[in-house]
């Protein structure tokens, strides 16, 4: 029987033992008239048929030269990550409630705290959230309860990812917080200092800032965050943690001591893309903030003779001791993705985080270059950017990025899809995964493409 | 071996082949944007970062090492299969945004999964995006809420539990905006079914259950609750949690619940991880299915007649409580799970609700007769089962907690402790289906030995875990209590100077 | 630098500890005359770039629907095989010499070693040679040694995989023994009786018997152990491990106890195919041979306080004691595939191999029906088998696979390769992998590149 | 912990999932030819495999978890790199008899390493095939006898090894039909030259070395030496095992040599496997390379001009030694050193000699100031080099073993022992390039603390180990003459019952 280890002496002894005469006694409080038929599931496949239908399938989604960015990125992965990142000890363990048992999990969270922490120059972080979009929600409400002003408003600007904004209402629509969108300059990409003057003196209880935003450029942070902390309001920082090897951390933007709350994915630290998931969010946060956070916390401690140890601590702000009062009802988070993660970081070091981001954004510019060569492909804004660009076509770029993928192109984000208005606009990234032939490859391809007359 | 991976660190050691060379020329980001100090990330060799990592994976108790019956959390076996199969590169490696045509394999998989776990739930629709139980609870109640909402009925802002349910449910439902209405357990662990009748009313939002219980018990009267608080207006949501006694022989659909999430990190066995990812999905009636949070996948034909898959958008369900994530959700956590359902089928999820409650009754039985209390002795017990160590704790001083530590040396990870709450000193007991006779047999003499210990040498209980059987964890029992007081969140610089 | 963690600090620190100005100081007892230039090799390329280069030719070699065997079979391998297979611990170990810091290792040999003494029905078995071929190379010297009769005949039949006899050759060549080959009877596809009788009473050291032989046909084991017990050679039987769930271990061949020396690749037992090797070879014998066994060999023990504990034992037999006097030269074996094999064999358990070798040859059986409807196409023996059989095309069989294999088939071994004169013979093998509709388009295929007209 | 998983058998366990149904027919086979008893495998779930063997793996030291200084090994970091790119699926699932279409991958990889090895020896022509060194070490004798066969000079059956060679030197010239002369090493490590020039003759077929040699001293003389043996008819053969030493600095075939082996599970960091399985390519010299033994890839063109890659017969080498494998050797393995190489290119290779010869210099400085003898203390260390432990033994009546097996307590891998047997109590210490100055000096405190204990409480040492620093080994020193005396080879019933 898959996966039951009972023989047939087993199962005699164990009713016996048990004192009924069949298993199915068992169920005996359950009343009749629930139980179900027999389910129709599909037949149960032995390991080689179900490996040989899922290879099939497997084989068919294969991805081409990728260029889009959007919120998940390709880089390259360390072999050593997944090779030890998935050890049975790390993959079948449970949360490390029993932290003697646990060490291993807790301190390689104590560890990546420290590092995520370190990248945004917080003074401490989570053991990780979901994703980067549900953990800015989380961010956000965090940020409301924290901000002494649950009335006020929460704003955001439109240039965070459009789904990352959906969350955001999807999490917040029923605890009746007021979020604001803030437009962008449609110039620059950024956001507009007019926008945001409108608020001056609401009752703003906190403005997230997206660094980069989701057209790959870089806001103006200083002025962002300086701007909030005078209106008394929480800066949230949504960023991209791997651009923080070249990019000025949170922790430090402004002039009165930085973001509050620094939160993104963390998918970009050696997560592969899969289709979308397991990423993890991570979030940290200023010291007075740290009582508010969600998520689980470790910390470190010592036993009666005084050794070092590590455990979950600050429990109190959580579901399972404080339940309707809690900082958030999460439980299960992303572990095993911090995991990979730290030794994606460990392996990278500070200097393989800031040569990675460098070249990403070196890689993109060049890109960038190549395709605005194109006649009619231009840039959409001209603020500067990290390691995405959003361009601009001489036509609809949809139904353009249909005609790549079937040249073996995944050509990036169409933004006509989260912004109507921009549907000529096409948002490209090129990683440090990419070769000098790759991007001439697509300018090729996409030259070639705009150029083919419809029919 | 207690140091961090920052002590290890030196200035200068770096793995070369993994770094890009830097650039010549700076990048074009004005100065201002720039990172000045490099962040404190460690400084250290690639056989040092494996050495580590593998020495620190030695110091987990696993399901893959020990026998892990912990309470609530179904730590069974995570066929190998399906890591192995959901990591093929073809999943591992296309871009959530990649074109619908290079996503046929794994959207029919997805779909697949969508189909079964709504006959699993006796259910109409399904979504798979929440990524963990406490995810799904959220999409579950926030449907609710925009059901009612959609009736105009929103005044609806109470939602009811058990006072032994889950933590997640009530901060589930604050998270929601409603408030919490706590209803008592009778003394068979069964809801007490006058006290329901008595708090429902206009103001009610539903009720959040989980069945089997937390108390290890089937809740017998679920039809006439699901009565009472349909009636009232009110729907039903279905905590997933303990879905592995039950599976495959009653659906909470049939129960009359609205609304379901799934831990398929407890029911279909993917793996824990040492705290995630998991994955919520939730499955719901006619009724909630508007709401339901996308993306969900949704089947037609192309032009040649063949089966197309593809996401449902904003377009498709209007009415959607919106998204829960940047993308689809925990799309490889997903995978597992259709790998183990197809491995399965339904007859194996009979056996595994058969054998889970098997190995429950079992070891229950044997407990019993060993002298330990249990919770309920007069009732069956499900997948699992609660031990009260209050004899032990008045006779002898030592509490639940002192069992756990103990239980922890003879190389058994304990099982979850203080929850509920409701019952005192309780050990939540969940051995699963893929363990042995022999190893719940161990298990018992565990019991007995650390029994017979409380008795002759409580002393030994209360300093347990002495010497944990792992290599160098060389931690005796931490103190919790001080590691709130004065958190120590991070590595600084100056330990090591 | 990779794989280097020296600072320049700590490079400096150990120069002046060892009282050195620079690294080369190191090297200067290698004579001047002796110091190579910078070598000529490829360019050190970063993991990401090696990474590409790999994955394009690995993509590049795929197989396609493989009915080979002829030595090397497709098997369904359990996903938990390798997972554990390749776990750090076992993977980076060294041969076990310190029983104590190596009782993983130790205790799986030791299970391995039962395991293999249990499939093939004999008394002891040793911890792995490299392969099948030059485990048989191994197993006729030790025969020879053993025979008592070093100038005596090694006879071993033509049905024979001919790459075993080719290794046999060279690893008998400078011991001036006499192998003898036995031609097979063009009928059956067996050895001759016949054949073997030119040798009655002639000296015969030792007798090879292949079973299943090289044409996946079945030998009468029994009659020719018995014709070598009488003729008092040592009988080395020569099988297929999973065979032997189906068939006949060699132990109790013939009459009079059995073969001696059972050996064979180990291929089948979890090993990928891997376009030849890492396989392994395994060996295992009666009793009365245990002292001449190759190998390594891994034995049960005490410590003081009489815990169980395992340890290399009968070192007396090998190179790093016995020197020019060992049972062999080798040293490092095939230490991890058998780690591979005994997770497999675990998994499947004695009723799992049964299962597999009978469907493998009931899938064969299939796969030959099949195609001898064909018109022109029968079989080239008339033998049993077990999961490999041999037909006759109607025209050569070389070309007809280069047209399989462009159409997606790797259709099998052309016998002609080994034997000249069966030039038209092909060797199919159907294992439990393939389904029916596999063997349907193996059957429409053929007959579709047959029918073809030359031009 | 120290059951088997024959211990854990029962009878009707099994894994459903892993079991094709059984026939319905019987096969198609005679009876008399067919099994009778089901073959003892363990009959278990696959919970109880993947535990019981991730336990066992748990009780191994290995690179991944212990600095492992065993001389002669190399027993440096396995990038996992190569790894996992050697493992992937184009190159795992192809059959060796497929079509050479669909493997011009791999043997494009093949080619490049056949290359390299000949420019990294110095020598003409390369086969990969041998599997082992010990095997390589075979090719080499047996194609230095075929050459002097084909010449007709077939007398010289007399091959000449120093006194500390390995042990393989001289059972693989005895596995080629020669009779073994060991020649004496001086008071300096290096080979007697008297005693060679006396030893040649028109019997020499020649002689083997290590250089490096075994004492973990550069052979500085072996110009002479070749000429010695050359002028005497004589060839030289190259044992590679130490060729981490010098790599990318000096090259076999420039001192003289006639064929070598490498270990490319020693020099090229494939992974040791607990015992294998590595490789153990052969490089020649134009003199011997018609006798490479096959296959061996060669590099043509196609039609169009692109490279074309295929394996060599006999046709194209007819006087080849032959066959060593049924097909082509540990090609698995011989891919990870490809990879390893590609990663590392020449300015790597020297770094990789230049850090380990700088790491073992570093670590016998600090040995000899804190009082160890070594071996050669007037020549520059190696790669590795040699502690003598027969001061200890004589003051304090301790062993080499007696510190080998403490060692292991604190939490190091012994370095090997009594081997070469020319030096009394002997460790042979490699630490290789890949660890750390810090692993070092912790290795010399480890060292000197045992000093100390041998001084105070040499017992302590005489049984050692106690208790391995890994969890559930649970075995103190095992005794290896009960073994050998009355074998327990397999697990029996009986056991059991
Ligand atoms: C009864 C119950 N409900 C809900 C949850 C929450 O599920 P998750 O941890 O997946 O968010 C759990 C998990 O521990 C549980 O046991
Ligand atoms: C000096 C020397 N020569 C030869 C060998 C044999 O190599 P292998 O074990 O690969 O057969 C070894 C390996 O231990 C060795 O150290």
């Amino acid at each position: 029987m898959p996966f039951i280890p009972h023989t047939p002496t087993d199962i005699e002894q164990m009713l016996t033992g048990i004192g009924v005469p069949e298993m199915e006694t068992l169920f005996e409080e359950i009343p009749q008239a629930l139980r179900s038929p027999t389910l129709d599931l599909p037949p149960a496949l032995s390991e080689m048929a179900v490996s040989r239908l899922m290879r099939e399938r497997a084989d068919g989604d294969a991805n081409g030269l990728c260029f889009i960015g959007a919120g998940a990125y390709e880089h390259h992965i360390p072999a050593a990550v997944w090779e030890i990142a998935s050890r049975g000890e790390f993959l079948t363990a449970y949360t490390p409630y029993q932290a003697e048992a646990s060490q291993g999990t807790l301190r390689l969270l104590y560890e990546f705290q420290t590092m995520m922490a370190a990248l945004t120059a917080m003074d401490a972080g989570n053991a990780s959230l979901y994703d980067g979009a549900s953990g800015l929600g989380e961010a956000v409400l965090m940020a409301a309860r924290a901000s002494g002003n649950p009335e006020g408003k929460i704003l955001i600007p439109a240039s965070v990812h459009p789904h990352y904004r959906s969350v955001v209402r999807t999490m917040t629509r029923d605890q009746d917080l007021e979020v604001v969108e803030i437009p962008f300059d449609p110039v620059t990409g950024r956001v507009q200092s007019k926008a945001l003057n409108r608020f001056q003196g609401q009752k703003v209880a906190a403005l997230v800032i997206p660094q980069p935003n989701f057209f790959g450029i870089l806001e103006e942070v200083d002025t962002l965050t300086d701007w909030a902390k005078a209106e008394g309001a929480i800066v949230v920082a949504l960023v991209n943690p791997l651009s923080l090897g070249l990019l000025k951390p949170p922790g430090e933007w402004g002039t009165h001591g930085g973001a509050d709350i620094a939160c993104g994915d963390g998918q970009p630290l050696g997560i592969p893309l899969s289709s979308g998931g397991p990423y993890f969010g991570f979030l940290c946060c200023k010291q007075p903030l740290l009582r508010q956070m969600p998520g689980r916390i470790v910390g470190r401690t010592e036993d009666p003779q005084g050794r070092t140890g590590y455990i979950l601590t600050l429990q109190a702000r959580e579901q399972h001791i404080r339940r309707a009062k809690a900082t958030s009802n999460i439980c299960t988070n992303q572990g095993l993705m911090t995991v990979a993660a730290s030794i994606h970081l460990s392996l990278l070091g500070p200097e393989g985080v800031a040569n990675t981001a460098a070249t990403c954004h070196a890689k993109t510019r060049t890109l960038m270059e190549k395709l605005t060569a194109i006649p009619g492909v231009t840039r959409l804004f001209n603020g500067p950017f990290f390691h995405e660009t959003a361009l601009k076509l001489p036509k609809p770029a949809a139904p353009v990025l249909t005609q790549l993928a079937r040249l073996g192109i995944q050509g990036g984000y169409p933004l006509g899809e989260g912004y109507p208005n921009l549907d000529k606009g096409l948002l490209v990234c090129a990683t440090e995964t990419k070769t000098d032939a790759d991007l001439d490859f697509y300018a090729d391809t996409l030259a070639w493409v705009l150029n083919v007359k419809e029919g | 071996m207690t140091d961090t991976l920052f002590d290890a660190s030196r200035p200068g050691r770096r793995n070369g082949h993994h770094i890009p060379e830097p650039l010549a020329a700076p990048p074009d980001i004005p100065e201002h944007l720039r990172r000045a100090v490099p962040p404190l990330l460690p400084q250290v060799s690639e056989l040092q970062v494996v050495r580590h990592f593998t020495r620190l994976s030695q110091l987990n108790f696993s399901v893959d090492t020990q026998f892990y019956p912990l309470g609530s959390c179904t730590m069974k076996y995570n066929p190998r299969s399906c890591q192995v199969l959901a990591s093929l590169p073809g999943f591992l490696n296309r871009h959530p945004l990649a074109s619908t045509e290079s996503g046929q394999g794994v959207m029919r998989c997805l779909h697949e999964l969508q189909e079964m776990l709504g006959e699993i739930a006796g259910m109409r629709a399904v979504s798979l995006v929440p990524m963990a139980g406490a995810q799904g609870e959220f999409a579950g109640v926030a449907m609710i809420r925009a059901y009612h909402r959609a009736r105009g009925d929103d005044a609806r802002r109470v939602m009811l539990v058990p006072d032994a349910s889950h933590g997640t449910n009530p901060a589930t439902a604050a998270m929601c905006g409603l408030t919490v209405q706590e209803i008592p357990t009778d003394s068979q662990g069964d809801v007490n079914l006058d006290a329901l009748a008595r708090a429902v009313g206009p103001q009610t939002a539903g009720l959040m259950l989980t069945n089997p219980s937390t108390l290890g018990v089937f809740e017998r009267r679920i039809g006439r609750m699901a009565e009472i608080v349909h009636a009232a207006g009110g729907l039903l949501y279905y905590d997933g949690a303990n879905l592995n006694a039950v599976a495959g022989r009653v659906r909470p659909g049939d129960m009359g619940f609205d609304a379901v999430h799934f831990n398929v990190h407890k029911t279909f066995a993917t793996p824990h991880g040492g705290g995630g990812p998991g994955a919520g999905p939730v499955a719901v009636s006619e009724r909630l299915a508007p709401y339901l949070p996308l993306p969900v996948v949704k089947k037609t034909s192309d032009d040649k007649g063949r089966d197309w898959f593809s996401w449902m958008s904003e377009a498709d369900l209007p009415e959607s409580i919106g998204r829960l994530s940047t993308f689809a959700g925990n799309i490889g956590v997903l995978l597992r799970a259709h790998i183990y359902l197809r491995l399965i089928g339904s007859e194996g999820l009979e056996r595994v609700s058969g054998f889970a409650t098997l190995n429950a009754n079992y070891l229950m039985t044997r407990l019993i007769e060993a002298g330990f209390t249990v919770a309920f002795p007069d009732r069956r017990a499900t997948h699992e089962f609660i031990v009260s160590l209050k004899p032990e704790a008045e006779a002898f001083g030592v509490s639940a907690l002192d069992f756990a530590k103990r239980l922890l040396e003879f190389g058994f990870h304990a099982p979850t402790i203080y929850f509920p709450a409701l019952v005192p000193e309780c050990l939540l007991i969940e051995p699963t289906e893929t363990e042995t006779k022999e190893t719940l047999d161990q298990f018992v003499e565990a019991m007995i030995a650390i029994r017979r210990e409380a008795e002759t040498n409580p002393q030994r209980l209360h300093t347990a875990p002495h010497a944990v059987p792992v290599p160098g964890a060389g931690v005796g029992r931490l103190d919790a209590t001080r590691a709130a007081r004065k958190p120590d969140l991070i590595w600084k610089e100056s330990f090591n100077r």
